[in-house]
């Protein structure tokens, strides 16, 4: 198993939002998240990515505790995170940002490679190129948000709402990075709003509801499940 | 050699039970003017008591003294003051040094009739309205008698540029300085004001070597490193002429940054410690502060004086009541002795005061030659009275 | 004016602006970097200072040793100081917390800092006021202007850190992690970086460079626990003329107020310094930003 | 009538064109969809007409007046609210707080008879306070009005920036991306809401990336493409556009 | 500042009212009860510190941070000495002139200051005070650097003299109160809303019809007017006035009082954090030389652990949360089990 969650819980001050949370992530899967406003779903990334303390439970990345390392050597281990809201830097141009995501590259070589890659894959962010990051349009900033991730080289990917702002044929491409990322064995948790599209790209799914894991299964099986259907993907 | 650890017996107590007068004085603790100044009041005020008091129409008192901070602010100054009169009670203040608390606790101390004995630069703090305060520095009548003692070191030297603090201070006396030096013929080129904190005097150089006086004058500068640094860049700019100054600069701390040669020719005050015979009170002042302190420090003495003019005030007035100590002081004036040599209060037509208020003092001079000052003479406080008289007018007796 | 005032004039405005450029890049590095209005840079600047005279007069080591220690025991100094005082404190930010409060809040953190700093120095070292003589005490005279070696030694060597800092800061990697982490910590954690050190970075870097100039200025200038206090108006003065967070800027600021200041004494006398106080916030009637920096909010 | 006029309204922004050339009206109690993939300008031409950028060329006219170029506060006393792509909150004060401060441009009596508390001073801040109150109960707030704002999750958020905007009484509503980061059903409920919301008279003018909520609710769409604008029409017809489903929908389109 | 619903508000204005009733009354009481000239001083310097905070509260409360309170409390000091002085006015007439003169004063400076916000505009007002020093030193007509001595005390009023310290006081306490009065009005009305909003983010109160600028200038002219009502008084009780005084630090101590009090306390929080400014370090005279260290250290220990001041630390008591705690421990332990394998 690739990423464990045992028993989890979150507190921001006294609230707790994420109860006797237990997940996994196998290796090469995807996984998604999906779950209604404030259910927590950001949180349990975070929690992953260490940017959130735990005060309960165990999470183990390849059969090794992390829970309570610092979110830099958590994602030194492979795991990143595309945050919500993007968060890109926004007073740097484009390839400066690229080259911060390039940080964990050993060498230039390396880097550039992995530049190549995220041009042929975002010719946008070719064009954009010298451009004060946080002047590109939302679309743009969650493109370089993901290929920032990609240069970490990840072994687990984590998005949070990835599609969001994005138009719809934006939108398709992401769906199609996200299969491509994971063809080349990267595994990912998916969080989205968009449950659709979700759960057509994901192997297995979490309900998540009030911080507490409702319902889980297969992705497949779920988009034909009503109660799904009637909450998380309109009518 | 091993000393005995045990403090000294206390003196065996004499018959008449000792009262106890109580002195205040507010000093910057963070400077050294201030610390030097605690430390000598610390050693003088229990040497004194030891030493059998002061005693009044057969009463004896002994002295206690209580200091304050006062940050060398004007509200820091306020605060100590109103503490010492209305909470320590004290009806007498000695040894303050800087005019900007000084002045602040004035508005206190003069309708709570205290008796001040302070140092301080401003002229205003010897204004005619303020009845029961007195200045013990020399720095308003010291220039008189300086000049002539350079013009007859160096006939030839004709022309003269004042470099002193904008300040209240720096202004007034590069004005006094300007009257003295024209009435003895030297012609006052310029005079230059640089502000307070300066520490690069580079312009300042640069611009007086564009006047090329004979004479350098730094009235109002402050004796430690600044001063220094004043004599370092005319060095590097090429002045060759004559230095003066009213005031010795403390030399550990100028030749810390300036080379001995920037200072040559430098004729100045001297303490009294460092004459040829120095005095019997100021050869033991140093001895028991080197052996109590270590490290000699010649400015401790510069304001010690007003502690000696008050036991002197009180002995002569015979009372301790400082409303009639006042009185009496104001219409007699008073002479004392201290280590820094004598004293005594002298009044102030010019400043438009007919009262005792301001300070004449033996002065002794010095001249910087080859690396150490050399003495060059002493003034009694008459002569050094007399050519204030002379330089500015009126009748200071 | 002759061609040697005019040089003169010119070397004096040239050391007293190098020195504030120096200042002020690291007041800017950690303003930026760590958002700390650090009021206590003044004094790591004396620091700087009684350091250098530590190592080269007590201890007798070479100048240019000596300078290197100063810089480097201040870079120590500012890293405890960060670790001590403000890591603590940017543990209570969070990411809605206003940027005035933060401002405020570390800025208030550092004049604690600076009373402990100025009254430790003041304990330790006594009142009395120190110097060093010269290491370079010959006199240039170049056509009869006499231009004082240490003077030309302090402005080349102020070049020479301003050349390595620029690389540093525009050349390395370092110094694009330092600008994106003063925009969104959390973000460049994810990116595998461990921001903490950064922020340490930033503030060590910043108070080597106030140690430096302090170091530097030891030979021309007198060492006095209050000289902290006197540089830190007109270094403030400085980064707000040159615009704040503009490399470019701050020289330019420097080297303006160092000329102002030098020409102004020479024609104006004392009130040359009211003057450039003037002629500042004339300058920021038409360009609120600084001249090379962009109004912000 | 036109409620709001664009003119030839072209932004550039160092050398890069971000809109070239765009005009279309807005009329009075109409909901216009600006439309058009990430980069287009949309936001870009939102933040023209409220003020925090300047055209280079062209003009804005709202209700016949000349509006560019004005401050960004007396564009907003004019009318028009919006809410930003960004949250945009006052993050440290309760939800009831951020929309009182909506509030603000709606208060009549004089400063001063507030600072001395007239009667008429607090009638108006009581009719203020049942206002808010009202709005909150309209956008389903109400049970999170004593929430700090940087509490509440990425979607309720956005329905408070919202709260606040409607609380501004604005003539012209410009929401960027009102539905982004809600699911489904919650799309739903606030495609509801902005219809109530025009029915109250607010003309509305919206970008969206969603286009269930864009076509259900436009009367009238604009498509922009690379700062142009591409065509302009009813959902139908842009449904059906080969520009618009090669440069945008892509082909899966619904 | 919270905007209850009405049950509570009235149960709360109710306490506060009590509240304020009794501390009215130990406020005009004090001085009757306390023998020494001295701890009167003390009081009225409080009383100066506590409008001297507020007024940095306030410009905080619209998001500007100034370290200039200083400089309008000189102008403030000139301006009525030299009307009492040079004009002969009484200080009566002297003190609504001051008003209107620094008032139009700061709107012209204020003009130009509050065009930057963050931290241009800190500089620009610590500099702005540095600048008024020295103006006054230079100017001769201005006292110098020597300033003024012998400024009189306020004119009396009636039977009511000004010269006790007594009497002193209680002209400081009317004018601190008719202060508080002023400021509470403005921060419960629309403007401090307003001030607040542009504060937690100008854009979005530019959206809703809030002019950041003139807003900001407006907290700027009543802080600066406030704060030269206070150096009027100063001017006439400590009679006489000097630069210096209004130099350095004394803006630094000013936002210190704001800080230490609890800044989301306009009123109370500066007043608190005066009282213990001006106290400790008085009181702290026995320790002399390592006084500014104790305060540093006091300072940075509140800054640190009590980011709420002394007030919101009292209102929210620090939640020592012990699931932080734990995971803290538990990182430890791992990274120290993870140092031992490697
Ligand atoms: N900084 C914070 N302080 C206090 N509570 C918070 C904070 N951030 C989030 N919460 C609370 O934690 C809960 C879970 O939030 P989270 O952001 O994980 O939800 P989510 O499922 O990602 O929602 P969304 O779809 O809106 O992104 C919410 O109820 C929210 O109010
Ligand atoms: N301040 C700016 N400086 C430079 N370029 C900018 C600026 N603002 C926007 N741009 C550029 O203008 C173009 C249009 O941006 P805009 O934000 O308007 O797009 P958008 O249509 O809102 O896209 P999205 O749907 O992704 O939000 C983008 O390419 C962007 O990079
Ligand atoms: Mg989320
Ligand atoms: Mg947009």
């Amino acid at each position: 198993m690739l990423l464990e969650i045992i028993d989890i819980a979150v507190h921001y001050g006294k609230a707790e939002v994420l109860r006797d949370l237990s997940l996994h992530v196998a290796e090469g899967e995807i996984v998604t998240i999906i779950g209604a406003n404030g259910a927590g779903k950001s949180t349990t990334l975070r929690a992953i990515s260490g940017l959130k303390s735990v005060s309960a439970g165990e999470i183990k990345f390849n059969g090794k505790r992390i829970s309570g390392l610092k979110s830099h050597e958590i994602v030194r281990l492979g795991i990143s995170h595309v945050p919500e809201g993007r968060r890109i830097l926004a007073p740097l141009s484009v390839m400066e940002n690229l080259e911060i995501g390039a940080y964990l590259r050993k060498s230039k070589k390396e880097a550039d490679s992995g530049f190549q890659n995220i041009f042929d894959h975002f010719p946008i962010l070719r064009e954009r190129k010298n451009q004060i990051a946080g002047s590109l349009s939302g679309g743009e900033q969650q493109m370089l948000a993901i290929a920032r991730a990609l240069l970490n080289q990840p072994r687990l990917m984590m998005m949070d709402e990835p599609s969001m702002g994005l138009s719809p044929l934006v939108v398709e491409q992401v769906g199609m990075i996200i299969k491509e990322i994971n063809g080349r064995g990267i595994s990912i948790i998916l969080v989205e709003q968009n449950a659709r599209m979700a759960l057509n790209l994901a192997q297995r799914a979490y309900v998540l509801e009030a911080g507490r894991c409702v319902l889980e299964g297969e992705a497949g099986a779920m988009v034909d499940d009503e109660r799904i259907k009637h909450a998380y993907l309109g009518g | 050699n091993a000393a005995p650890a045990t403090p000294p017996a206390p003196v065996s107590a004499p018959a008449t039970e000792a009262k106890i007068l109580k002195l205040g004085c507010t000093l910057p603790f963070t400077n050294s003017l201030g610390i030097d100044t605690k430390k000598a009041l610390e050693m003088l005020v229990p040497a004194f008591n030891e030493a059998g008091g002061l005693t009044v129409k057969g009463q004896r008192y002994n002295i206690d003294i209580i200091i304050y901070d006062d940050k060398y602010t004007a509200d820091g100054g306020r605060a100590a003051v109103e503490r010492l009169v209305n909470e320590d009670k004290v009806n007498y203040i000695v040894c303050q040094v800087g005019s900007a608390p000084i002045v602040a606790g004035l508005a206190v101390t003069e309708p709570a009739k205290v008796l001040v004995f302070c140092g301080g630069a401003s002229g205003k703090i010897i204004a005619p309205q303020n009845k029961y305060t007195y200045g013990t520095a020399t720095w308003r009548t010291n220039l008189a008698p300086l000049f002539p003692l350079l013009t007859k070191s160096f006939p030839n030297a004709k022309t003269m540029v004042n470099l002193s603090p904008d300040d209240e201070t720096g202004k007034a006396l590069a004005a006094d300085n300007a009257k003295v030096a024209t009435a003895l013929g030297i012609k006052v080129l310029d005079n230059i004001f640089y502000p307070r904190d300066t520490q690069d005097f580079a312009p300042f150089a640069t611009k007086i070597m564009v006047l090329n006086p004979d004479i350098m004058d730094y009235p109002g500068a402050v004796a430690g490193t600044q001063f220094g640094l004043q004599f370092k860049a005319l060095y590097e700019a090429g002045y060759k002429g004559v230095h003066v100054s009213p005031m010795q600069p403390n030399l550990i701390e100028v030749l810390a940054v300036t080379p001995k040669e920037s200072m040559e020719n430098l004729i100045s005050i001297i303490p009294s410690t460092d004459v040829p015979n120095p005095s019997e009170m100021a050869k033991k002042y140093k001895a028991d502060w080197v052996a109590k302190y270590g490290e000699w420090s010649s400015a401790s003495l510069n304001w010690i004086p007003a502690f000696y003019a008050f036991i002197e005030a009180v002995k002569k007035a015979d009372t301790t009541d400082a409303e009639a100590i006042a009185t009496y002081l104001s219409a007699n004036g008073v002479q004392w002795e201290s280590p820094n040599g004598k004293g005594m209060l002298v009044k102030r037509p010019d400043l438009k005061g007919d009262r005792f208020c301001d300070t004449c003092a033996s002065l002794d001079f010095g001249i910087f030659k080859n690396g150490k000052y050399e003495y060059l003479g002493t003034l009694s406080p008459e002569e050094s009275l007399k050519a204030n008289e002379t330089a500015f007018g009126g009748t200071w007796k | 004016m002759s061609p040697g005032l005019f040089i003169q004039l010119i070397v004096n405005a040239l050391t007293i602006g190098s020195i504030y450029i120096l200042m002020v890049l690291g007041l800017d590095i950690i303003l930026r970097g760590t958002k700390i209005l650090n009021f206590a840079h003044g004094q790591l600047y004396m620091l700087g200072a009684y350091v250098l005279l530590l190592f080269f007069q007590t201890l007798n080591l070479n100048f240019a040793l000596a300078l290197i220690l100063s810089g480097a025991t201040l870079a120590l100094v500012g890293a405890l100081s960060y670790l001590g005082v403000f890591a603590v404190l940017s543990r209570r930010f969070t990411v809605s917390t206003t940027f005035s409060y933060r401002l405020l809040l570390s800025a208030m953190a550092s004049v604690g800092l600076m009373m402990i700093l100025q009254q430790g120095t003041l304990l330790c070292f006594g009142t009395q006021e120190r110097g060093i003589l010269s290491p370079f005490p010959q006199i240039i005279d170049v056509f009869g202007v006499r231009i004082s070696l240490t003077r030309v030694v302090i402005i080349f060597l102020s070049i020479l850190i301003c050349i390595g800092l620029f690389f540093l800061m525009y050349k390395t990697r370092f110094g694009k992690i330092m600008r994106a982490v003063s925009y969104d910590p959390e973000a460049v954690t994810l990116q595998g970086i461990n921001t903490f050190w950064i922020f340490v970075s930033c503030f060590a870097l910043g108070s080597a460079l106030a140690g430096l100039a302090g170091g530097i200025i030891a030979p021309l200038f007198s060492v006095t626990p209050s000289m902290g206090q006197n540089i830190i108006f007109m270094s403030f003065l400085v980064l707000l003329v040159g615009g704040i967070g503009s490399y470019r800027g701050t020289i330019a600021g420097g080297l303006l107020v160092g000329l102002l200041l030098s020409f102004g004494f020479q024609f104006l006398g004392g009130i040359a310094e009211l003057f450039v106080f003037i002629l500042v916030i004339v300058i920021l009637v038409f360009r609120p930003g600084g001249l090379l920096g962009e109004a912000t909010e | 009538m036109a409620l709001l006029e664009i003119r030839n309204i072209t932004k550039i922004f160092g050398g890069l064109i971000a809109l070239r050339d765009v005009s279309f009206d807005v009329n009075s109690s109409e909901i216009v969809g600006l439309i058009g993939p990430n980069g287009a300008g949309k936001s870009t031409l939102f933040n023209i007409i409220s003020g925090f950028h300047h055209p280079d060329k062209g003009r804005i006219l709202y209700k016949d007046v000349q509006i560019n170029g004005l401050e960004i506060d007396r564009i907003a006393r004019m009318g028009i609210g919006r809410i930003f792509q960004e949250p945009t909150l006052f993050m440290q004060e309760t939800v009831f707080e951020n929309v009182i401060s909506g509030l603000h441009r709606h208060y009549q009596e004089a400063a001063w008879k507030a600072l001395l508390h007239t009667p008429g001073a607090n009638r108006e801040e009581n009719n203020k306070r049942d206002k808010a109150l009202g709005i909150l109960e309209f956008m389903e707030l109400s049970s999170l009005k004593d929430e700090l704002a940087a509490n509440l999750p990425h979607g309720w958020q956005r329905v408070l920036a919202i709260a606040i905007a409607l609380a501004s009484e604005p003539d012209l509503l410009l929401l960027d991306e009102p539905v982004t980061g809600m699911n489904p059903s919650e799309t739903a409920s606030m495609i509801e809401k902005i219809r109530q919301i025009r029915e109250r008279g607010v003309t509305v003018l919206i970008v969206e990336h969603d286009m269930r909520a864009v076509m259900s609710l436009c009367d009238r769409i604009i498509v922009l493409n690379l700062g142009v604008k591409l065509v302009e029409g009813t959902p139908d017809k842009i449904k059906n556009d080969e520009r618009v489903i090669e440069a945008y929908l892509g082909k899966q389109v619904l | 500042m919270k905007l209850l619903n009405s049950s509570t508000v009235s149960r709360n204005s109710r306490l506060k009212l009590g509240a304020i009733i009794v501390a009215l009354a130990v406020l005009i009481i004090l001085p009757l009860c306390i023998e020494s000239d001295y701890i009167k001083h003390l009081l009225i310097m409080v009383c100066i510190g506590t409008i001297l905070g507020m007024t940095f509260s306030m410009l905080y409360s619209a998001g500007l941070i100034t370290l200039g309170a200083a400089a309008f409390y000189a102008v403030g000091a000139y301006t009525s000495t030299m009307l009492v002085t040079s004009l002969g006015l009484s200080f009566w007439a002297a003190l609504p002139l001051t008003i209107i003169i620094s008032a139009v004063l700061s709107l012209g400076f204020g003009a130009i200051f509050v065009r930057n916000a963050g931290v241009a505009f800190v500089i620009i007002t610590l500099i702005f005070v540095q600048v008024i020093v020295i103006a006054a030193g230079q100017i001769e007509f201005l006292g110098g650097w020597g300033g003024i001595m012998n400024i009189p005390r306020p004119d009396s009023l009636g039977p009511v003299e000004f010269v006790s310290k007594r009497d002193c006081y209680y002209l400081i306490l009317a004018i601190l109160l008719l202060i508080v009065v002023i400021y509470n009005a403005i921060y419960s009305s629309r403007i401090g809303r307003a001030w607040r909003a542009i504060k937690l983010s100008p854009n979005l109160a530019g959206t809703l019809g809030i002019n950041a600028y003139r807003y900001r200038l407006l907290a700027f002219v009543i802080g600066s007017t406030t704060a030269a009502l206070a150096g009027c008084f100063y001017a006439h009780y400590f009679q006489n006035i000097t630069p210096g005084a209004f130099a350095g630090w004394l803006s630094i101590y000013v936002q210190l009082y704001a800080v230490l009090g609890g800044l989301e306390f306009y009123i109370l929080g500066p007043a608190i954090g005066s009282v213990i400014m001006t106290f400790v370090p008085e009181y702290l005279r026995v320790v002399k030389e390592i006084e500014p260290i104790i305060t540093g250290l006091l300072l940075l220990i509140i800054i640190l652990f009590f980011p709420g001041g002394i007030l919101g630390t009292i209102k929210n008591p620090p939640d020592f949360n012990l699931t932080q705690l734990k995971s803290r421990l538990n990182r430890m332990r791992i990274s120290k089990a993870q140092g031992d394998k490697s």
